[in-house]
């Protein structure tokens, strides 16, 4: 229900980031998160950084089904 | 293919185990699961269930209609996500309001909303406030900012949700329930272990790539024939346990808990946010005393059994006849993410 | 041109009389000059006997200029694109301004001026006009109409009711950055990306093709609706079914950045610079090669081929070798966040 | 068409994409179908070796619906008027729509019949279009761009640069209604009066002309700018004055009363069914005798001469014996009251 | 030609009495005199001055700057005759307010200024009153029916001017004075039998058809010879001697004398009319509190000079060169009355 | 500076009358001219009948020659 969007920081300035998904770069809310940092990784949804995440999928994943098999 | 996508599928496309009924929750999962073809590679045993968890599905008609009335009747500027805009009303849509005249603001944040209302003083704007725990914080920053801001020509029109009456409702229509990481993001995974601990209810939380999904198909469909309740988070890069705190704090600060009305399912008790009595100033059902509507929708809809799983929505008689994406009857065809438009879409045109 | 400095068009340069000939001379003539440009009331041209392709289209593009081009270039090659698909060499155009009221004259002369340019790129005539100022309000800027004559050359036959099973289906370049170009440029959503219109004129490029074989069944230049919109026509006038190769489209990264952030699909975004072709499978690789060495076709690719099954449906293979149909063209481009 | 009752145009119909092809199914090709109607990227014509003319016209009308016509009829009149003034058999039309969003689909179709009814009467085939919606504000209810392809017959040649001295000038009808009837129908003035536009194609009248001699120098249609405008522009062209004679000139008598109301001269109300001729005044009276018997000019009138004084300005000899300048043609079309 | 329009202009070319000036005061004259080509057939003996009688020669720039503001600044919409719709201010015309978006609406009565401001309640409609005692009545009248019916989005940008100060600073310009019917059709007749009878002013009253212009100069022609100042109503169908009462009355009733600005010539005491006390509601200059204007106008423009008839509009410098009726400098080449403006138009276009 | 026009009342209703100059029609204000009455002249200007006047001009200017001659 709510289309989201790993994101990298790339500028902070009065609790806003300016982040960049692939090349889109927009401002975004980072009220919601501590200590923000340009090179952190986020994950955005409608304007607001709503978690700090990691940059990669693919690790997790990996995990989980080694976890399992 | 990447390799860890081929083990997935391989795990997938190899379950021999016992029949499984598996819901997704979420919009953006239906939406997902259709576009990567997922369906088809799930075997017949697997069947899938697609949710309530679009908030564009479950926006009753008379949400609509509240919006329209002020476009059109107030000269509101209409702020609003693009998902809103074909929504049928009980007999307006907001596209038709705008070609009717009535100002519609497309947005991609409410945040956007609160700049459009700085910018434009000589209007009134609304934002119509919908969707689940993800994009409720956001809404609730507009209004931070405009009472900062000392703006009085902002409002939302709320039709917030949460989750846990709509899963309470829903418990008994799938075995599996596919989680939706963004919400779980900001709740955190207390509700949904308590589900599993308490009332035995499978889940996993995932996120929405190719391999997101597939590696939470292969680990539900490993974890099932087990025969035991569990509860995964396979989307830990996103989703930690307690969730996010200030996110928690922030909804807390601007709405409080309301009894909702969702197309389809119905009143749910406790299931809707709306804005504190301190924050009336920001009710626009308060600030422009939006009369009662009496949302009509059409009898033949069958949305309410879709999204309870009840029904294919092929099932419903106008499924693909009367009712397409670009002629909508009920509110699932209107989102992509909304289970009949994805159906349509992506597996049957009906004919 | 100085003496257009903070000039503005008024009702007066439309009303038919000195004032619109004045604007007429100064703006269009001024880029326009050619011997044939009429200045009765329609050019005089020499035709040869033959086939010719005539087309129009309506621009209306908001903002009138963008990063990659403007209003101006967008109406040359529109036209001249959809001239080169039925394989026809342009010759001639007519265009046919709707300018509003207060509308800047600078503004108007660099889009003049591209059309010059363009035009004559193109290899292309601009021999009658027209020139309308609408009131204030009554028109978002200006819009630009214009109609095309072209030589359709020996041999070549194209049409969207020609694809055939076994065709490869081929886009000339990398796919939705014209759309994606304007979607930003409006400023409605706040994303910025470092993304330029796809605008340009192929004849060139259709030549480039005819040089290989002029064994093409369809040439189509996918404009609005992008690319998704000319395979679910084309399916449907052929009745043939189309499988993509979801892996195989070129999408330049930061289009699919924006695409990722408003929940759009890149198949479905315009662009005004990229053909669709459908060509028996055996010169498809030949094609793409020639294309290839292209100006505006490096990014040349097969994404697909035309199927017996499904007909009028577009399949997609998706990344995880499944298959999926792609949602046929839906109405208005609706951004999708909630 | 039932099915169109209470329907609106969206944005959704100029997408690209399937209502797009409804739109145009249902509205334009249920009224222009003809063989020769592309549903490629053009049409594909057959031409013989000789010359065409080759025209276009923007149309923004407002309103769009007026007594004696609506856009639609206006906008084939248009163009093929302006193949005819250049001795053109006018063969081919295309046509590019921008519609406002929820313009009624009702008046759409409205538009379509008459297009239809006039292109039949006229002989025209519309052979190729584009459909564009504009959001709601972006354009004023419909636009229509035609552009036009017509046969020029063999030993005509006319040109607003070809008047000689001693030319008789012709007008086929009385002026100025299509002017006055758009005020009218503005009801911004209050006025109201027994004025229909003068609307109609005129290959039929050209054709009656040039079956009394071909020595024909100009045959112009007087549209916006009204006659004034033209005889000043083919005063400039040819370098030459031209006399009128006030009394000679035909203006029905409603028109004569509200231009009196409102201070306008009638030679600057725009006309969309009246041709200036040109022609050796040995000839002028038996032109005016075959323009009476028909359809579109029983009013036909010689209303003046070429001369060698005064190039480039129009003369004109008063009721009271006297002669005056008759006043360029100014701006924007103001009515005068204090 | 009517036998009637024969005989006048046999008397009139026929002339060989001495040298007159004649001055026609009002602007429809100046038209109607070009546009029947009058000027060919006087005499070498028959000078013609165009006076000051074209409403939208003598209004100043501030007036044209003041309606800008309204339009731009105020957002007020601007109901206004055609004629003003060109006339240059200090930097913008209504023309160039309305391309940057200003609302100007053409309106062919004061009344129907009215109606649009009766029917469009949500904006403010500010109707330009410009005009001689011919105009000012049907002002007064809207401004009555307005107060009527209760409107508060309705008010007068006044400039409302009359004519016996002009008279009175024209007094040596000419010989004989062409009066304007419809002034005097208000006014009636007393104030130009007193300047003919106590300051040797002649002049005759005539209409504005061909055969009331021409029968009007030959009356003149005949009279003047004889060497005695006249007075002759020659438009006695209209005018009458008293005037119209009622509307004399209607404008005492709503509008007072002041002094007032005349392009061209400078304050003229007492030569204007502004709306009273009791009206101010209706005033725009009150309820908007329009700045002062500093009207600036191109020191080149000799207007004032051909206003009274000191020079030709050929011996402005910028005539037919910078100052064009399309590109007017000065207010006389706006009005089709003007008298650069019919020069230009009808007589030589300054080559 | 007052373009008027001779026009013939047509009908009459609350002040207001439908007059005709040639073909042209408009409502104007009867206002300032008492007893106006279908079938009479006025004269018009700027929406208001400001004085009631004969048909025709040419009966006055050919007393005025007559007189004059
Ligand atoms: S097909 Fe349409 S009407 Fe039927 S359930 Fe789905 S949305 Fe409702
Ligand atoms: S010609 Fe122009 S500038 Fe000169 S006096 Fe006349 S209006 Fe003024
Ligand atoms: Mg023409
Ligand atoms: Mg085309
Ligand atoms: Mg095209
Ligand atoms: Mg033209
Ligand atoms: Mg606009
Ligand atoms: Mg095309
Ligand atoms: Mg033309
Ligand atoms: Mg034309
Ligand atoms: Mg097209
Ligand atoms: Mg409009």
């Amino acid at each position: 229900m709510c289309v989201g969007l790993p994101a990298k920081v790339m500028t902070m300035k009065d609790g806003m980031a300016v982040v960049d998904a692939s090349g889109a770069k927009r401002e975004v809310s980072a009220e919601l998160i501590e200590n923000l940092e340009p090179g952190d990784y986020v994950m955005v949804h409608a304007g607001i950084a709503i978690a700090k995440i990691t940059e990669e999928d693919e690790d997790e994943a990996e995990d989980l089904l080694e976890e399992l098999l | 293919m990447k390799e860890q996508l081929k083990k997935a599928k391989a795990i997938i496309e190899g379950y021999d185990g016992p029949p499984v009924r598996v819901m997704e929750v979420c919009g953006t999962h239906t939406h997902e699961i259709f576009h990567l073809g997922v369906r088809k590679i799930l075997p017949q045993q697997v069947e899938l269930i697609s949710g309530p968890g679009c908030p564009v599905c479950v926006t009753p008609a008379d949400f609509i209609d509240e919006a329209v009335w002020l476009a059109l009747e107030k000269n509101v500027t209409i702020c609003t996500f693009g998902d809103l805009v074909r929504v049928p009303g009980s007999t307006k849509s907001l596209a038709d309001a705008r070609s009717l005249g009535g100002k519609i603001q497309m947005v991609y944040s409410p945040m956007d909303a609160f700049e459009y209302a700085k910018e434009h003083k000589e209007e009134q704007v609304v934002f119509l406030s919908v969707g689940f725990e993800t994009t409720t914080p956001a809404s609730c920053l507009s209004v931070k900012m405009a009472k900062e801001a000392g703006l009085t020509n902002y409002a939302l029109l709320t039709a917030n949700k949460t989750m846990p009456g709509a899963y309470e409702m829903l418990k008994n229509s799938a075995d599996v329930f596919l989680y939706p990481g963004h919400v779980n993001a900001i709740t955190g995974n207390a509700l949904n272990k308590k589900l599993c601990e308490e009332e035995g209810i499978s889940g996993i939380v995932t996120g929405f790539t190719a391999s997101e999904i597939l590696t939470a198909f292969a680990v539900l469909l490993k974890k099932f024939p087990e025969g035991k309740p569990f509860f995964v988070n396979a989307y830990p890069r996103v989703v930690t346990e307690e969730g996010s705190i200030p996110a928690q704090k922030l909804i807390k600060e601007w709405m409080e808990p309301c009894d909702s009305q969702w197309r389809g399912l119905g009143m749910i008790k406790n299931s809707g946010l709306r804005l504190r009595k301190e924050a009336q100033d920001f009710d626009a059902r308060v600030k422009f005393s939006i009369p009662k509507m009496e949302g009509r929708t059409s009898p033949a809809c069958r949305c309410g059994d879709v999204l309870q799983g009840k029904c294919l929505p092929t099932d419903c008689k106008v499924f693909g006849k009367g009712c397409t994406p670009l002629h909508p009857i009920g509110a699932c065809m209107v989102s992509n993410e909304g289970a009949c438009s994805a159906y349509y879409q992506y597996n049957s045109r009906g004919e | 041109m100085d003496n257009l400095k903070g000039k503005t068009v008024s009702l007066a340069h439309g009303a038919g009389g000195k004032q619109t000939s004045e604007l007429i001379d100064q703006v269009f003539k001024a880029h326009f000059a050619n011997p044939e440009l009429t200045s009765d009331d329609a050019a005089v041209l020499k035709m040869k006997e033959g086939k010719i392709a005539f087309t129009t289209d309506g621009f209306i593009v908001s903002p009138s200029e963008f990063p990659g081009g403007n209003i101006g270039k967008l109406s040359i090659c529109g036209t001249v694109n959809d001239l080169s698909c039925m394989g026809a060499k342009p010759l001639y155009l007519s265009c046919a301004f709707v300018i509003e009221e207060g509308f800047p004259m600078e503004k108007l002369e660099a889009i003049a001026a591209a059309m010059e340019k363009t035009a004559k790129e193109a290899g292309v005539k601009i021999v009658a006009g027209d020139t309308k100022v609408a009131g204030k309000g009554q028109v978002d800027g200006v819009f630009i109409t214009t109609t095309g004559i072209g030589e359709i050359q020996e041999g070549v036959e194209t049409s969207g009711f020609m694809a055939k099973p076994g065709d490869a289906v081929i886009v000339s370049g990398d796919i939705g950055r014209h759309g994606c170009t304007i979607l930003l440029a409006r400023e409605d959503f706040g994303i910025d990306a470092d993304v330029t219109s796809d605008c340009a004129p192929l004849w060139g490029t259709v030549q480039d093709i005819l040089s290989v074989t002029k064994d093409v069944h369809v040439i189509r230049d996918a404009t609005r609706g992008g690319v998704g919109t000319v395979l679910y026509e084309i399916a449907e006038q052929s009745h043939t079914g189309i499988r993509l190769n979801a892996e195989a489209i070129p999408v330049q990264e930061s289009v699919k950045g924006v695409c990722g952030m408003l929940g759009l699909e890149p198949l479905y975004l315009a662009c005004e610079g990229r053909l669709v072709i459908f060509a028996p499978k055996e010169n498809a690789e030949a094609i793409v090669a020639k294309l290839h060495e292209g100006k505006y076709s490096t990014e040349a690719a097969i994404i697909g081929e035309v199927t017996e099954e499904m007909p009028g449906r577009v399949v997609v293979t998706t990344e995880i070798g499944a298959e999926t149909l792609l949602p046929p063209p839906g109405g208005e481009l609706l951004p999708r966040i909630c």
